[in-house]
């Protein structure tokens, strides 16, 4: 079976050597995707049979590649095959779609390459079984996705994001050599096996936890290290932004659980407050960040730091748990995490297709130059406004079926002997909830002025419906969205397995239950049931429509917008963008972005129209990156004189050494 | 060997450092032209006299070259180049004469220390020229640190080569081809260093190293 | 096959001699050049002879695990660079950057060169690699400035004066060794045979070789570009023909390290010295270090990637310091890829700062989309050079940081930030030059891509594969090197 | 038979919400009306708007969607479910086990999210002043109701309502700081939620303080309709739901005899009603707040629930 996938990821690679070969034939993208789409179904489907198939075996193999002595090891257990069901089927989704999207590309040449050669990475990291190859694939994936990220390199801020998403991706994976690099000690055995074997002690997993942090984080999209990803992930085409903050986030969030869950060793109770912290952190300043968004793209990725908050809150808890040998509870917060991590994957790709669609349809990316879109796309508003339903975590959807869990999960707190714990889990959880319900305001807002409304552009007024194959691809991932939320009990057992090789230890199985409820716990805690919340809600209001166009009226008249009596005062006088984030603004942005409102007031009698001139700051950038930055660019200042020395400087540089030494001499013993 | 036979290389190789130090103090361009060749003089007699005492007579060639080349012919050639260039003028040190008449007696120092840190089993003679031909060779990267005239730079650059001949002739028996080497290198040395300060003639007027280092790459 | 062994030697040598002498005399640039690569051709030839075969070795040369891989590489990329050298000489004398007069010697001067890096590296006296070391830099001066500009004679005399006074620490140091060595070995050649010298080496005297070592680490680190004795590296490489910056780079400073190398080895096998890594490893540092912050400012593109050769260097000195099988295997590697990479770099740079007409960054940009081959050459060599995979500088950067990160922290710690900071800057830099709208001529480019490419694909495949005879090479030396 | 009776009781439960949810506004509007000295309108009035509603023609705006129509229905039918979920006169209903407090919520939250995309849709500035506004407000309340749920289901070791109710039923309830700070908090949440002062008001149509109506603005006839009736559901299902928590006495068991029943019916009424003249005395004292200083009342309920799950830990471990 590993053979198996070994050789699609090894046809993936050839593929992208293909489209070199090819990049000038107008065949290539059609072809390169294609193909793409042919080898991600079939890896997704030799996953998918792993999960429901290995239990707690796994499947190993090793190539003679790599560092000679060691080879490159490869292991293919549930949790592995759990990542690479999530990754491929993103994968599967974002080929198909550019079948479509694809020819929209004005350079087709520096996308076809790398975008194989990206997905086999992903999968390489997620099957990797020591640390070269782990972090070669890892480092392999950031510089496809960095040359993807430069597609259209014209601009100048793509290549911006770019440096700065490689510079960060680099950061790291020095950070996870570094950890490696100690679990694996001076002898340099860095098979994973043999250094599970070692069961490093104390201070040496904390050290790792906090390098795996950096690492894995830095990929992820943890605050603070979240600073690239609003850059790099919308500048990259759709489909390569869909795979980034679909899947890439979720090789980082594998990376975490394998390192920290499996090779760090015991892990001791605070690990999971730091991990909170970070996850409650990201998932509020990450969706505040996107309700104050323009740009759709960068909304999207913003919310993603949202998502990523939310799944590592889950695995603190996990963590916790794990800590205090709590194992039902520990693999009821895993559980969380990672249905989330799935559903995460399936609706916001389906919204970076949407907006890419969107994108191609009218050319602009501003909130403020869209509208009125679900009259003129409907069969793309439809499955959009599923997945932003989906995200929002709203009843009976995929979103909300993990965010209950992890309550849940939240709820079990109390068991908890340390205090630190018994304290900060109940506040993640008001983040937790402040972020979901921001979250909601803030799809309402995207859905709201990007779809509903009046178009706010010529370019949005002319907006036609998008191709097949993008829609084939979106309304593929957004069915799921609703399943997954309809029946959560299948996701979870099926799931199962991978929570058992991270946590030792597993849900009770749900799907014996009547009515296809589940129940976490137990039944007298809680439960929750969707098909039947699903059912309900349809059949009553079908009923109550039918029921009122049979017995009332059905009479139905358009006019003008009512609009309180003012009559139609024009286009621009919708709610805009920023007007509708105003007042959270006001409430959160003030202190935390120190956002300012300028008004530019013209005296009575002038002409000139008044202005607003709104501005925000990330304060993780303000705070820390432009002073290292700064210091790197002061430090070079400082020394770059001694380029410019006269050659008796130079000279006496090497004669001081010489006495220097001679002296070190002289004093030695 | 008889002692008087040692104390006459001791004294030579002292000479040497000696006539070192007098280049450290001298600023002015030609006498300090002269003093490279009665520095160069010192080394060749110190190098015949080895020659003698280790009865190896390969070492006459070197002391010949030593006397030809550097106490002869190199300082002629020097003075006309100055006269050439029309810089006899004064030419001050960097840092003061006392100054660096300090450093130079430290240096001295130093290298007593780092040398007879080595035990007598090396021949005891040896032990003594080496540490005087290392500072020599100290001494005289003091004086190319010291100067900011590319033709003293090159008497502080030649007698550190002298320092260098005194300690591989005070190694007894070392091969031939060291010496060689040196002579060699010193030739090159100062071929190549006649085609820069030619090259530099028909650039600009001036010797000065500073004047060069106007001509940096990255100034804009 | 071993019968050919001797004679494969001494073609290493006769080869370049007669080169040199013939092309001295022979007018005419192309048939210069032809010359040039057939002779090369022929070194490589007897380089790879010896791989199969070595000779006994003799009081004067020795053929051993530790040069054979320098030989191979050696003579492989003066081969590469002879034919880069070939395509771009001659688009300087049609630009008329260059006089016939003015290349009279070049390409004699090149296989001098040459036989004094094979001259230094199958030397087996101390004496006689001195003597190649010093002849190989003495006839890089002259290329250094051969352009006659303003800068370039100074940039040559900047490296002639720190050179010479790097030969001249050399030579007291090799002397010095010999003084070590008289009493055990007895006076005359054998005292200077490094392999005696490193099977007495518990015998000699510790007091005389830390001295030694001291002069030795400061006059081949001179050549090798180790802060703060790198003064000379990036003016020579900035303002020579880019074959010789591929050639300084490329070859020199291994030639350099190896002979640094050998001593440490004689060292390494003494008790009472003091230990040669620590001072290697914080100059390496150092140098690491200095080099990632001055790689900010730079606006020359062959001087910026000048500063990253000595950031390598820094590595390498840096994991050899450090010692230990793993770390040795690592710097050699790193060594080799190294040069490899740099080289290829060069290659493009040149090709680039002929069709752009300037070495200045702010002027050339755009470059995969003007020049598509040149520029990806340039990402692709940038990005190995960054130790990014599936490139191989990866593999030995992995294994140096992680390997020194378990017994030195913050060692390893601050190499980690070396690395990142030099990135930084380097990919700052590239950004600006392969992408965004170009800038600068955009004319066709008369270019040979054959070796850039040639040598990125050995580096590639290194990344993934290593045959295993290297590394059996490798294995060994790294052990030999402690 | 057991599976016929309890889904005729649920039946019956959510016929009777459906039912008693206009009444309740009525008598609310009429207490008010009383306590400020005006004969206000009849009891019965909100039934004879929905009737005359419901037979009007819709004018629907000229861009108004297929999502603008279908919302009111929507918005309806999840505000009823979620009221199904509450147990009114019966703990331990059978539709009670597909759902927990935290569903409850998100449902609401659903029901919103709908009206807000609705006042959009129409594309006019109104829509958009409501739309915004009620997703400022939700984004605080939300989260505050989720903190009462934890209090809540800490305290009670369940967040299924039922059990909740029963738990508050048993003695080992008792008296506890936090319950009354949860009261508090969710009492606050309750005001917003259902647009009633100080958050909104519910009777003005001025432009710049109306928040609900302004989202509503665009609908009519069979549509607003629905709309009223779902604001009357919800309304009615905050009540009974702090009536379910905080005032539990007389609610039937799980497998209850019909007396049981009837008795837990009557006494629902009477919660009702106490609810309803508690909410017209309180509106009737106080003011509209200006809607900048909402975050601060409502960041007062988050903190609230925050604090009563707290102080929850520290009276647990103690």
């Amino acid at each position: 079976m590993i053979a198996a996938l070994l050789a699609l990821i090894g046809a993936l690679l050839v593929l992208g050597l293909a489209a070199v070969a090819m990049r000038r034939s107008p065949l290539a993208t059609k072809l390169v995707y294609g193909g793409a789409l042919v080898l991600t179904l079939a890896l997704f489907a030799l996953a998918a049979v792993a999960l429901a198939s290995l239990g707690a075996g796994a499947r190993e193999a090793a190539l003679p590649l790599g560092l000679p002595w060691l080879g490159v090891h490869f292991r293919l257990d549930a949790l592995a095959a759990f990542f690479l069901a999530v990754i491929d089927l993103a994968a599967a989704a974002a080929s198909l779609y550019a079948l479509g999207y694809g020819a929209h590309e004005p350079e087709p040449g520096r996308v076809l390459p790398f975008f194989p050669v990206f997905l086999a990475a992903m999968n390489l990291v997620v099957l990797a079984a020591d640390a070269y190859g782990f972090l070669f694939s890892w480092e392999l994936m950031s510089l496809a996705s960095w040359a993807l990220v430069l597609a259209q390199h014209r601009e100048a801020e793509n290549v911006a994001a770019g440096t700065l998403y490689l510079l960060m991706a680099s950061f790291g994976t020095l950070a996870l050599l570094l950890g490696f690099g100690f679990l694996a000690g001076p002898g340099g055995d860095y098979s994973f096996a043999a250094i599970a074997a070692r069961r490093p002690e104390g201070w040496v997993g904390a050290l790792v936890l906090a390098l795996a942090l950096l690492g894995a984080g830095s990929k992820a999209g943890l605050v603070p290290l979240h600073v690239w990803l609003p850059r790099a992930h919308p500048a990259a085409p759709s489909h390569v932004s869909a795979l980034m903050s679909g899947a890439m986030t979720k090789v980082a969030v594998y990376a975490f659980i394998r390192i920290v869950f499996q090779l760090a060793g015991p892990p001791a109770w605070w690990w999971g407050l730091v991990v909170l912290a970070l996850g409650g952190a990201s998932t509020v300043l990450g969706v505040l960040h996107a309700l104050m968004e323009t740009d759709i793209k960068r909304l999207l990725a913003y919310s993603t730091i949202e998502n990523i908050g939310l799944i590592f809150a889950s695995l603190g808890l996990a963590l916790a748990f794990r800590a205090d040998a709590m194992g039902a509870a520990a693999a009821l917060a895993m559980t969380a995490a990672l249905f989330h991590a799935f559903n995460h994957m399936l609706f916001k790709s389906t919204l970076f297709f949407g907006a890419g669609a969107v994108l191609t349809a009218t050319g602009t990316r501003a909130l403020d130059r869209l509208g009125g879109l679900i009259h003129r796309m409907p069969s793309l508003a439809v499955p959009v406004l599923g997945a932003c339903l989906a995200i929002a975590a709203l009843p009976p959807f995929n979103g909300f079926a993990s965010e209950w869990l992890t309550f849940q999960a939240i709820l079990l707190s109390p068991d908890l002997p340390q205090w630190g714990l018994k304290l900060a889990v109940p506040a993640t959880g008001t983040l937790l909830a402040l972020g979901a319900a921001l979250a909601a305001a803030c799809f309402v807002r995207f859905y709201g002025l990007a779809f509903l409304g009046r178009p706010r552009s010529p370019e949005a007024a002319a907006a036609v419906e998008t191709d097949r194959a993008s829609l084939a691809a979106i309304w593929g991932l957004a069915v799921p969205c609703v399943l997954a939320g309809l029946f959560p009990g299948a996701v979870i057992d099926a799931i199962a397995p991978a929570v058992q090789a991270s946590v030792d230890a597993r849900m009770p199985v749900q799907t014996g239950l009547p009515w296809l409820t589940i129940i976490p716990v137990a039944a007298s805690r809680s439960s929750y049931n969707g098909i039947l919340i699903f059912l309900f809600i349809t059949a009553s209001a079908l009923t109550v429509a039918a029921a009122v166009h049979r017995f009332a009226s059905r009479a139905a008249r358009r006019y003008r917008a009512w609009d309180c009596g003012f009559g139609d005062v024009g286009i621009a006088a919708q709610y805009s963008a920023a007007s509708f984030a105003q007042p959270i603004r006001r409430a959160f942005g003030s202190t935390i972005f120190r956002a300012t409102d300028v008004v530019e007031m013209p005296p009575p009698g002038a002409t000139a129209p008044a202005r607003i001139r709104q501005s925000r700051i990330d304060p993780v950038w303000d705070g820390l990156y432009a002073p290292l930055v700064g210091f790197v660019w002061l430090l070079a200042d400082r020394l770059n004189f001694l380029q410019f020395l006269s050659i008796r400087r130079f000279m006496s540089f090497v004669f001081l050494a010489l006495v220097f030494l001679l002296l070190v001499l002289a004093v030695w013993h | 060997m008889m002692l008087p036979l040692l104390d006459t290389a001791h004294m030579l190789a002292g000479g040497l450092v000696l006539v070192s130090f007098m280049m450290l103090y001298q600023d002015r361009l030609s006498a300090l032209i002269n003093l490279l060749a009665l520095h160069a003089l010192v080394l060749s007699l110190a190098v015949a006299w080895q020659a003698w005492i280790q009865n190896a007579p390969e070492l006459i060639i070197t002391a010949a070259t030593a006397l030809g080349f550097k106490a002869i012919a190199i300082p002629v050639a020097l003075q006309r180049m100055i006269k050439r260039l029309g810089i006899h003028r004064e030419i001050e040190p960097v840092v003061g004469i006392s100054a660096t008449m300090l450093a130079g007696i430290g240096l001295v120092a130093l290298a007593l220390v780092v040398m007879l840190r080595t035990t007598a089993s090396a021949a005891p003679l040896a032990r003594e020229d080496i540490a005087l031909a290392l500072s020599v060779i100290l001494l005289g990267m003091l004086i190319m640190v010291t100067r900011r005239n590319a033709v003293s730079q090159v008497a502080g650059f030649m007698s550190l080569e002298n320092g260098l001949v005194l300690a591989a002739t005070g190694a007894q028996g070392m091969p031939l081809v060291v010496e060689i080497s040196v002579a060699f290198s010193i030739l090159i040395a100062f071929i190549v260093i006649g085609i820069f300060l030619f090259r530099i003639r028909e650039r600009f007027d001036t010797v000065e190293v500073q004047a060069l280092d106007q001509f940096r790459g990255e100034r804009r | 096959m071993t019968a050919l062994a001797p004679i494969a030697m001494q073609s290493l040598l006769a080869t370049p001699a007669l080169a040199a002498a013939l092309l001295a005399v022979l007018p005419g640039y192309r048939a210069a050049a032809r010359l040039n690569i057939a002779a090369s051709l022929l070194s490589l030839l007897a380089a790879l002879l010896l791989l199969g075969a070595r000779p006994a070795p003799s009081p004067l040369f020795l053929v051993d695990d530790l040069n054979i891989v320098f030989l191979v590489l050696n003579s492989f990329v003066g081969l590469t660079t002879s034919v880069f050298s070939a395509s771009y000489i001659g688009h300087e004398l049609e630009t008329g950057h260059l006089t016939r007069t003015h290349l009279r010697f070049y390409h004699a001067i090149y296989q001098v060169m040459m036989f004094g890096m094979n001259l230094a590296l199958i030397a087996n006296s101390i004496g006689l690699m001195w003597v190649g070391v010093e002849l190989a830099t003495l006839s890089t001066v002259v290329m250094v400035g051969i352009y006659r500009t303003h800068a370039a004679i100074e940039a040559a005399w900047k490296y002639f004066i720190l050179g010479s006074v790097g030969i001249a620490l050399a030579l007291f140091g090799t002397i010095l060794v010999y003084l070590a060595a008289r009493p055990v070995l007895g006076t005359g050649v054998p005292a200077m045979e490094w392999t005696l010298l490193v099977r007495k080496s518990g015998a000699l005297e510790p007091a005389l070789l830390n001295v030694a070592f001291v002069f030795l680490l400061l006059g081949y680190g001179t050549k090798v570009g180790l802060v703060p004795l790198h003064a000379w590296l990036p003016d020579a490489h900035a303002e020579g023909p880019t074959p010789i910056s591929a050639v300084l780079s490329g070859l020199l400073l291994n030639v350099a390290l190896y002979a640094l190398l050998r001593f440490k080895i004689l060292l390494a096998g003494n008790r009472g010295t003091v230990d040669p890594g620590v001072l290697m490893a914080a100059l390496g540092l150092l140098s690491v270090l200095f080099a990632a912050l001055m790689l900010y400012r730079r606006r020359d593109i062959k001087r910026l990637f000048a500063y990253s050769s000595i950031e390598h260097m820094g590595i390498i000195v840096f994991a050899f310091g450090m010692g230990g099988p793993l770390a040795n295997f690592a710097g050699l590697l790193q060594m080799t890829l190294h040069s490899l990479t740099k080289s290829a770099i060069f290659f493009s740079v040149g090709h680039t700062a002929q069709v752009k007409g300037t070495q200045r960054i702010s002027e050339i940009g755009g470059l995969t989309a003007s020049h598509p081959l040149l520029g990806w050459s340039l990402v692709a060599g940038v990005a190995a050079i960054a130790g990014l995979p599936p490139f191989g500088i990866f593999m030995s950067e992995f294994l140096i940081v992680s390997t020194t990160f378990a017994r030195g922290p913050f060692l390893a710690a601050a190499l980690a930030l070396g690395l990142l900071v030099a990135f930084g800057a380097l990919l700052t830099r590239l950004a600006s030059v392969a992408f965004g709208a170009p800038r600068g001529p955009v004319g066709p480019v008369k270019a040979s891509y054959v070796p850039s490419f040639a040598h990125l694909g050995l580096v590639l495949g290194a990344g993934i594969y290593l045959p295993p005879p290297l590394v059996a090479w490798f294995q060994h030396v790294a052990v030999l090197l402690g | 038979m057991a599976l016929i009776r309890a889904i005729a009781i649920q039946g019956l439960e959510m016929a009777l919400v459906l039912a008693l949810a206009p009444l309740l506004t009525g008598f609310v509007r009429k207490l008010k009306a009383r306590l400020q000295r005006r004969a206000g309108p009849p009891l019965l009035q909100p039934y004879r708007d929905l009737r005359r509603l419901l037979g009007k023609e819709v004018v629907l705006a000229d861009n108004a969607s297929w999502l603008f129509r279908s919302a009111p229905y929507l918005i309806f039918a999840t505000t009823w479910v979620a009221a199904a979920l509450v147990p009114t006169f019966g703990a331990g209903l059978m539709f009670s086990w597909s759902g927990d407090l935290i569903v409850i919520t998100a449902l609401l939250g659903s029901a919103r999210f709908f009206l807000a995309l609705a006042g959009l849709d129409a594309g006019t500035s109104f829509g958009g002043i409501g739309a915004s506004r009620e997703v400022m407000i939700a984004s605080l309340g939300e989260p505050a109701l989720i903190m009462i749920v934890f209090t809540l289901a800490l305290v009670a070791g369940s967040s299924q309502l039922s059990n909740v109710a029963l738990f508050m039923l048993s003695a080992s309830a008792g008296l506890r700081v936090s319950l009354a700070l949860a009261l508090f908090g969710l009492v606050i949440v309750a005001l917003a939620e259902n647009a009633r002062i100080p958050v909104d008001n519910p009777a003005t149509h001025l432009e710049l303080t109306m928040v609900h109506e302004a989202m509503v603005l665009e609908y009519s006839g069979r549509h607003l309709a629905m709309i009223e009736l779902a604001a009357f559901v919800q309304l009615l299902l905050y009540v009974s739901l702090i009536a379910c928590v905080f005032a539990p006495f007389l609610l039937a068991p799980v497998h209850a005899s019909a007396a049981d029943y009837a008795l837990g019916i009557a006494a629902y009424v009477g919660k009702l009603a106490a609810g309803g003249a508690l909410l017209a005395g309180f509106e009737t004292a106080t003011a509209k707040m200006r809607v900048f200083r909402l975050p601060n009342l409502l960041g007062a309920a988050l903190m609230l629930g925050l604090l009563a799950t707290l102080l929850l830990f520290v009276s647990r471990t103690l």
